[in-house]
């Protein structure tokens, strides 16, 4: 089956030069400019994240298993998804595939040599590291138990854990990602190879670029915010204290005036991993560029604009719900734009069932499935009933989860050739996708059911009638475990053992596969000029498609 | 050569933004200690936000800059504004918060 | 009675049947958008899959028509759903003008109610079947969040505010009811039971449980005399304070020239801020009680206050305008 | 990375290279515009719910100090640009002499903000266990003018009258005033030290008309604080100045 769908291969050599080994040793990585080390600098610290938050996760369900509460005490048990929560979140879903994919591709994509401001680059990784330690040490003396939202005075006043590093820690760490979005905003604007116009741009600078816009404008607010936190816990001021005259519904405004427009932070990248995917799995243009590329900008600005909506029950005035209702609908439609869009673009393809494109589609089923909860959230009459309980979880964990990791994951395995050189094995990845598919489903879908039947979430403990679906869903919790742990072992595993992979192994029409694999330090020998546009598979002859086996146009196009 | 792509204000301007700058912090002085009602709010803040488009437009040379420097300015600005007035409208048309709620004793029993 | 597994709460509130509706009303769309999208993929993974090596898709760049219509039909149909759900929340948010009045103060963790009466429980509220109940919340330390599922309603529990929420039961039984903020450590073990009654035998429960407990209203009598609010506000209106007969729910008309309701919040301003809000014709001569008054006293004083009934009196600068009255 | 001069390897021209410096320092700014955002925010908020006790608070500031601030911050800015357009026109010596006075300037600024902040510590204004705004009509100090203590204690009975927390409310005006200036404060220090760089690399002669991006960037730094000081200025100092 396999040889059907890939290039009779060719056997390549690694290059002599590339940037992993065009110097050696520690030093060589951590001071290391290029913005491609940076790149795996940061894979490996929000691998590192990913798995500290997925432990928790683990606790999280193996606890739940049992109606009192199988595992731990309340307190560790709030504990856990807090710690969850923020080292999901912030350390790793937000930096995830901007800080390494975005880092690895954006220069190479639009034909620079770097980013902007390489020195910059590294000293958001350090960033990064010095609030990751931060909210290591919080986690490791006494543990965080707000919730990840911190909501006030039960955070500033009441709560008795390490409260003040962890926010230390999420506003160090904020300068990191302000960082990251500036470098990028510049680099889009001002490092674009000649012919390489706004309109050539690859959907996933794009979606970068949104990104980018929401890190730089989003992120001090939140930052500002949790300072002012932290100020009020350790000074007893009282800004979101109502014992002293301060309001904490005002500190909830602020949080999600950034946290907000942060969970499309973490969904815009992973759409633009898909727009990259999903054309060169079907070998066609995408479908409706100019829409896919202003519906990332249209969510990045509508995206500001629908906050409050976590606010409903909160007896804000019943104007300001209908205003931020109406807009969270808005911010449906660009959303909804690119998902028919995608499937749009299927049609009459050439579709290689290589295992990017499972985590791609993947992505698209689950994303929409959390994209449609949206709307039961953002119906006002809807939320009376729903807002704060497990239909929430589940409606978010199908986006993050089931939306932007499948992203990440599928992102990882479509440029790994590219970052490694190598090709990992191909059965075993597409098994692991459909693992991951399927224990995602069974560990998220009841908790839907659970949501309406009325389960609060942040529960250790819950009534008895609640347990078969837990049941079901930690059942799930550990298949998708699985499925996790199989593309670290072996992608891992085919640095050393797998196949070279030659420049573009897909191929894909994108610049970043015009260079070697892996690419050398300066990425292009020569500063390319672009004189193509973007995803024109039939109008590539380099690519080594033979015209002539074109499928048949449509009579009306 | 590139460098003659930037503009170069006089100093002849800076000077007079900078005297403009110094009549309107006497203006705003002055103009709180007179009783405008409600609108010694409004002087003060609009004699602010002169000096500040003073400031950016010249000392800044966002005068002469380029299309996207404008972009930028034009969303910080916008961005700003929107915080503020989608959180003051709730603030607007809900009930207003009592000063207190409860004695200060169960507070701070931690 | 319920199935093994069922995928709706039991169903005892006015708002139930409309929060289920909407419910099915979005599980229908969504769902047919989700098999749409599911199904072209699927169909066209198996249908279009490659087969030879060289093969390239279709050039088909896109299409104008086929773009409107995928944004102007999800466009109507979430305005639909926005419209719906505007409508059942607004109803949620106005709260009708004839309720039974139960006060709710949560604090780490547990809830305390008390009825119209004075009966107070705790974890427990007892409601009338068929009655427009309003819960008056406070919050004694952090966000708190009353969640009735059955009832298909919750509100949060602000300090610092009085929220409110009201709901009619409409089935008799025992219900669960959870507090849905994360408020601390225990926050999953604050929760308790609603218990609808026939409007008799609540009746009947009201008088014969409240041995323990005092009513309010004789409570607050009480501390309207001990803490001197009597001296001032004398019935007839001749004391240097205003009457309060008849000041519950009535249009008090202000020094500045505003009118104010006097509400269950206007009332306990009146009493921790006397000066916030000075009645038109008198000086702002009433001392603070904050920090003199619990939380329970204050809602005595205020229970008090609503019994005043009686005699309307109006106050020197026509404060409580008689015919501006509650009806 | 490496360096021919003074282009940086990866761009390809010193346009380029300043441009992206230049939009850089932009973008840096509209984060900067959000950061104070979300205090000014908090202040919008809290001012409106407690007018009275901002008053209060607010003449307690020192208006000479703070107008006399504004003023020497305002000049600091005109040195700046005025150094700036010495870069741009290549008067190499005066460069660095326009950075002194814009460091002399600041730490100017500095300095009085830091009698300010005394003050507020010996009227026992700093948020905190110890705060009370009634503290100084109480315990004027012998340079106090006794009309204008009188003055200030019938203001703030009447404010009390109005809203017995005024203490409460006042301290979170001041813990705003510190919080802002406070924040301003520390953009000032790192202001300085980013001059105090400039001035060392202009003496040594590195700022041509071909390449002067760090004095032009810095300048938009320092412009920038300036603006939040405009604002903060009357902000804090001028409320209800008028009675
Ligand atoms: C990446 C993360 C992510 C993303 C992208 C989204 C996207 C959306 N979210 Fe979600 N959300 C979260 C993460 C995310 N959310 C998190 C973490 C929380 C909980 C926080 C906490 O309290 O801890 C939350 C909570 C949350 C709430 C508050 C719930 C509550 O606490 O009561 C609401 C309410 O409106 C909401 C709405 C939406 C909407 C309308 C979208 C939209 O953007 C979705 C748009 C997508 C689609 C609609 C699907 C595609 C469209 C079609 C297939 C066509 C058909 C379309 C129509 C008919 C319109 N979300
Ligand atoms: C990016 C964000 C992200 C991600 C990826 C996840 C991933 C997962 N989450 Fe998370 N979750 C959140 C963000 C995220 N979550 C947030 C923001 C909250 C709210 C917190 C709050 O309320 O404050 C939350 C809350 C939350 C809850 C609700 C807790 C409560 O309210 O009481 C639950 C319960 O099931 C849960 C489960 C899971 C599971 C099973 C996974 C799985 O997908 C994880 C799978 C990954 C692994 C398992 C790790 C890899 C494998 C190993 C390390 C091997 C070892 C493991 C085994 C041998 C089993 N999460
Ligand atoms: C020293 C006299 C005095 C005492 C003692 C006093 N009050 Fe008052 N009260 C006033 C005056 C004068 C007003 C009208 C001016 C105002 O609104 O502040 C008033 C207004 C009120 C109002 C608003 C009335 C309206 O018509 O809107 C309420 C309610 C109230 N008081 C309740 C109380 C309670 C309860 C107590 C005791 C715990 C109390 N008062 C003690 C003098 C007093
Ligand atoms: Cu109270 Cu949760
Ligand atoms: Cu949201």
């Amino acid at each position: 089956m396999s040889q059907t769908q890939t290039l009779p291969t060719r056997s390549y050599e690694m290059p002599r030069e590339h940037y992993l080994n065009s110097s050696y040793g520690i030093r060589s990585w951590l001071l290391t400019t290029d913005h491609k080390r940076i790149a795996l600098l940061y894979l490996v610290s929000v691998t590192f994240f990913f798995f500290v938050g997925g432990v928790f996760a683990t606790m999280i369900r193996i606890h739940l298993l049992t109606p009192e509460g199988a595992l731990v005490s309340p307190e560790t048990y709030n504990k856990l998804f807090t710690m969850h929560g923020v080292a999901m979140i912030f350390f790793f879903l937000i930096p995830s595939i901007p800080a390494v994919l975005g880092n690895f591709l954006i220069p190479q994509m639009i034909g620079a040599k770097d980013v902007a401001f390489p020195r910059l680059n590294l000293l958001s990784w350090y960033i990064y590291i010095i609030g990751g330690c931060f909210a290591l040490y919080s986690f490791s003396t006494g543990g965080l138990d707000t919730g990840w939202t911190f909501y006030t005075p039960l955070s500033s006043i009441y709560s008795n854990s390490a409260v003040t590093p962890a926010v230390l820690g999420i506003f160090i760490n904020g300068f990191s990602s302000i960082l990251t979005g500036l470098n990028f905003i510049v680099t889009i604007h001002t490092m674009r190879a000649p012919g390489m116009t706004w309109f050539r741009l690859p959907l996933f600078i794009w979606s970068h670029y949104a990104t980018s816009l929401i890190m730089v404008l989003g992120t001090p607010v939140v930052a500002i915010t949790l300072l002012l936190a932290g100020l009020e816990r350790m000074l007893h001021l009282g800004f979101f204290n109502p014992a002293m005259g301060g309001d904490p519904i005002l500190f909830q405004h602020l949080f999600w005036f950034y946290s907000h427009p942060a969970v499309y932070i973490m969904v815009l990248p992973a759409m633009g991993v898909v727009s990259e995917i999903i054309p060169t799995f079907a070998r066609k243009p995408i479908f409706g560029y100019s829409f896919v590329a202003a519906s990332s900008i249209a969510i990045a600005v509508i995206g500001f604009l629908v906050w409050a909506h976590h606010l409903f029950m909160t007896g804000m005035s019943a104007y300001s719900a209908l205003a931020f209702s109406f807009l969270s609908y808005l911010v449906a439609i660009p959303s909804a734009v690119k998902v028919f869009n995608w499937t749009a673009t299927l049609y009459k393809g050439s579709i290689s069932w290589d295992a990017p494109m499972l985590y791609a589609l993947g992505f698209i089923g689950l994303f929409t499935i959390g994209g449609l909860t949206g709307l039961f959230l953002a119906c006002l009459g809807l939320d009376m009933h729903i807002h704060d309980t497990y239909f929430v979880i589940a409606h978010f964990h199908y986006i993050m989860v089931g939306g932007a990791v499948m992203g990440y994951i599928g992102g990882l395995h479509y440029w790994w050739p590219k970052i490694s050189g190598k090709v990992y094995p191909e059965a075993l990845s597409r098994f692991a996708a459909i693992t991951l598919f399927l224990g995602f489903n069974l560990t998220f879908f009841p908790q839907f059911i659970l949501g309406y039947l009325g389960m609060p979430r942040r529960y250790h403990s819950y009534p008895p009638e609640f347990q078969v679906l837990n049941v079901l869903s930690t059942a799930g919790a550990s298949i998708l475990a699985l499925g996790y742990l199989l593309p670290m072992a072996y992608l891992t595993w085919s640095m050393r053992y797998g196949k070279v992979a030659g420049p573009n192994p897909w191929p894909a029409t994108g610049l970043e596969w015009k260079t070697t694999s892996p690419p050398p330090t300066e990425n292009f020998p020569v500063t390319p000029v672009v004189d193509w546009e973007p995803y024109d598979f039939p109008n590539r002859p380099d690519l080594g498609l033979t015209p002539g086996t074109l499928a048949p146009v449509p009579g009306d196009d | 050569m590139p460098e003659h792509s930037e503009h170069i204000v006089s100093p002849k301007i800076y000077f007079t933004i900078f005297i403009a700058l110094v009549i309107g912090t006497s203006l705003t002085t002055w103009a709180a200690f007179q009783n405008f009602g409600p609108f010694n709010i409004v002087i003060a803040l609009g004699i602010a936000t002169a000096k500040a488009t003073l400031v950016v437009l010249f000392f800044m040379h966002a005068r002469y800059s380029v299309g996207r420097t404008r972009l930028v300015i034009v969303c910080a600005i916008f961005w700003l504004a929107i915080m503020l007035a989608l959180t003051l409208a709730d603030y607007q048309t809900r009930q207003p918060r009592m000063s207190r709620l409860v004695p200060p004793a169960v507070f701070y029993r931690v | 009675m319920q199935s093994q597994f069922p995928l709706y709460p039991p169903a005892a509130s006015n708002f139930a049947p409309r929060v289920d509706d909407l419910m099915t009303y979005l599980t229908y769309v969504c769902v047919f958008f989700a098999f749409l999208i599911t199904a072209a993929i699927v169909y066209f993974f198996f249908k279009y899959h490659r087969k030879r090596p060289d093969e390239v898709g279709a050039p088909i760049h896109g299409d104008m028509r086929l773009e409107a219509t995928w944004i102007i039909i999800p466009s109507i149909l979430a305005l639909s759903m926005f419209g719906w759900g505007a409508a059942v929340y607004v109803d949620y948010r106005h709260t009708p003008p004839d309720t039974l009045d139960i006060y709710v103060v949560g604090k780490q963790w547990m809830w305390k109610a008390q009825q119209p009466n004075g009966l107070k429980e705790i974890n427990e509220l007892h409601v009338p079947v068929g009655r427009n109940i309003r819960l008056i919340l406070a919050s004694e330390d952090v966000v708190h969040d009353f969640f009735v599922p059955a009832f298909r309603v919750k509100m949060d529990v602000v300090p610092g505010r009085y929220n409110t929420m009201w709901f009619r039961p409409t089935k008799p039984g025992r219900y669960h009811f959870f507090c849905s903020q994360y408020c601390g450590t225990n926050h999953a073990l604050m929760g308790g039971w609603v218990t609808v009654m026939d409007p008799t035998d609540y009746a009947a429960w009201l008088s014969g449980t409240s041995g323990g407990a005092a009513n309010p209203v004789d409570v607050g009598a009480k501390l309207f005399e001990d803490k001197a609010c009597a001296t001032c506000h004398i019935a007839d209106g001749s004391g240097r304070a205003p009457s309060l007969n008849g000041l519950y729910g009535a249009q008090v008309l202000l020094a500045d020239g505003t009118t104010v309701t006097a509400d269950d919040a206007y009332i306990r301003e009146s009493i921790l801020q006397p000066n916030a809000k000075i009645v038109a014709g008198y000086q702002p001569l009433m001392p603070t009680f904050q920090g003199q008054l619990t939380e329970e006293q204050i809602i005595a004083l205020t229970s008090y206050i609503k019994s005043l009934q009686s005699q309307p009196v109006p106050a020197k600068g026509a404060g409580i305008a008689p015919s501006a009255r509650k009806k | 990375m490496h360096r021919t001069g003074e282009l940086f390897g990866h761009f390809q021209t010193l346009e380029q290279q300043r441009e992206s410096a230049t939009f850089g320092m932009w973008v840096f700014l509209a984060t900067e515009v959000l950061f104070f955002g979300g205090m000014f925010l908090t202040y919008t908020i809290n001012r409106h719910a407690y007018f009275t006790a901002f008053g209060v608070g607010s003449n307690d500031l020192d208006i000479t100090l703070g107008t006399t601030n504004t003023l020497v911050l305002i000049l600091s800015s005109f040195t700046m640009a005025m150094a700036v357009w010495c870069a741009q026109t290549g008067k190499k010596k005066l460069v660095p002499l326009f950075l002194v006075l814009t460091l002399v300037l600041g730490c100017a600024f500095l300095g009085i903000k830091f009698v300010e902040y005394k003050q507020k510590f010996h009227h026992h204004l700093v948020p905190g266990r110890s705060f009370d705004i009634s503290y100084h009509v109480n315990h004027p100090a012998p340079g106090d003018d006794p009309k204008e203590i009188a003055f200030e204690k019938e203001e703030l009975a009447k404010a009390l009258a109005s809203d017995p927390d005024t203490n409460s409310h006042a301290q979170l005006y001041f813990s705003l005033y510190f919080a802002m200036t406070g924040l301003h404060a520390l953009h000032m220090v790192v202001g300085a030290g980013l001059v105090m760089w400039l001035i060392g690399a202009s003496l040594k002669g590195r700022f041509t008309p071909h390449y002067h991006t760090p004095v032009e960037n810095i300048g938009l730094y320092w412009h920038f604080v300036d603006i939040v000081w405009i604002y903060l200025f009357p902000l804090f100092y001028l409320i209800d100045r008028h009675r």
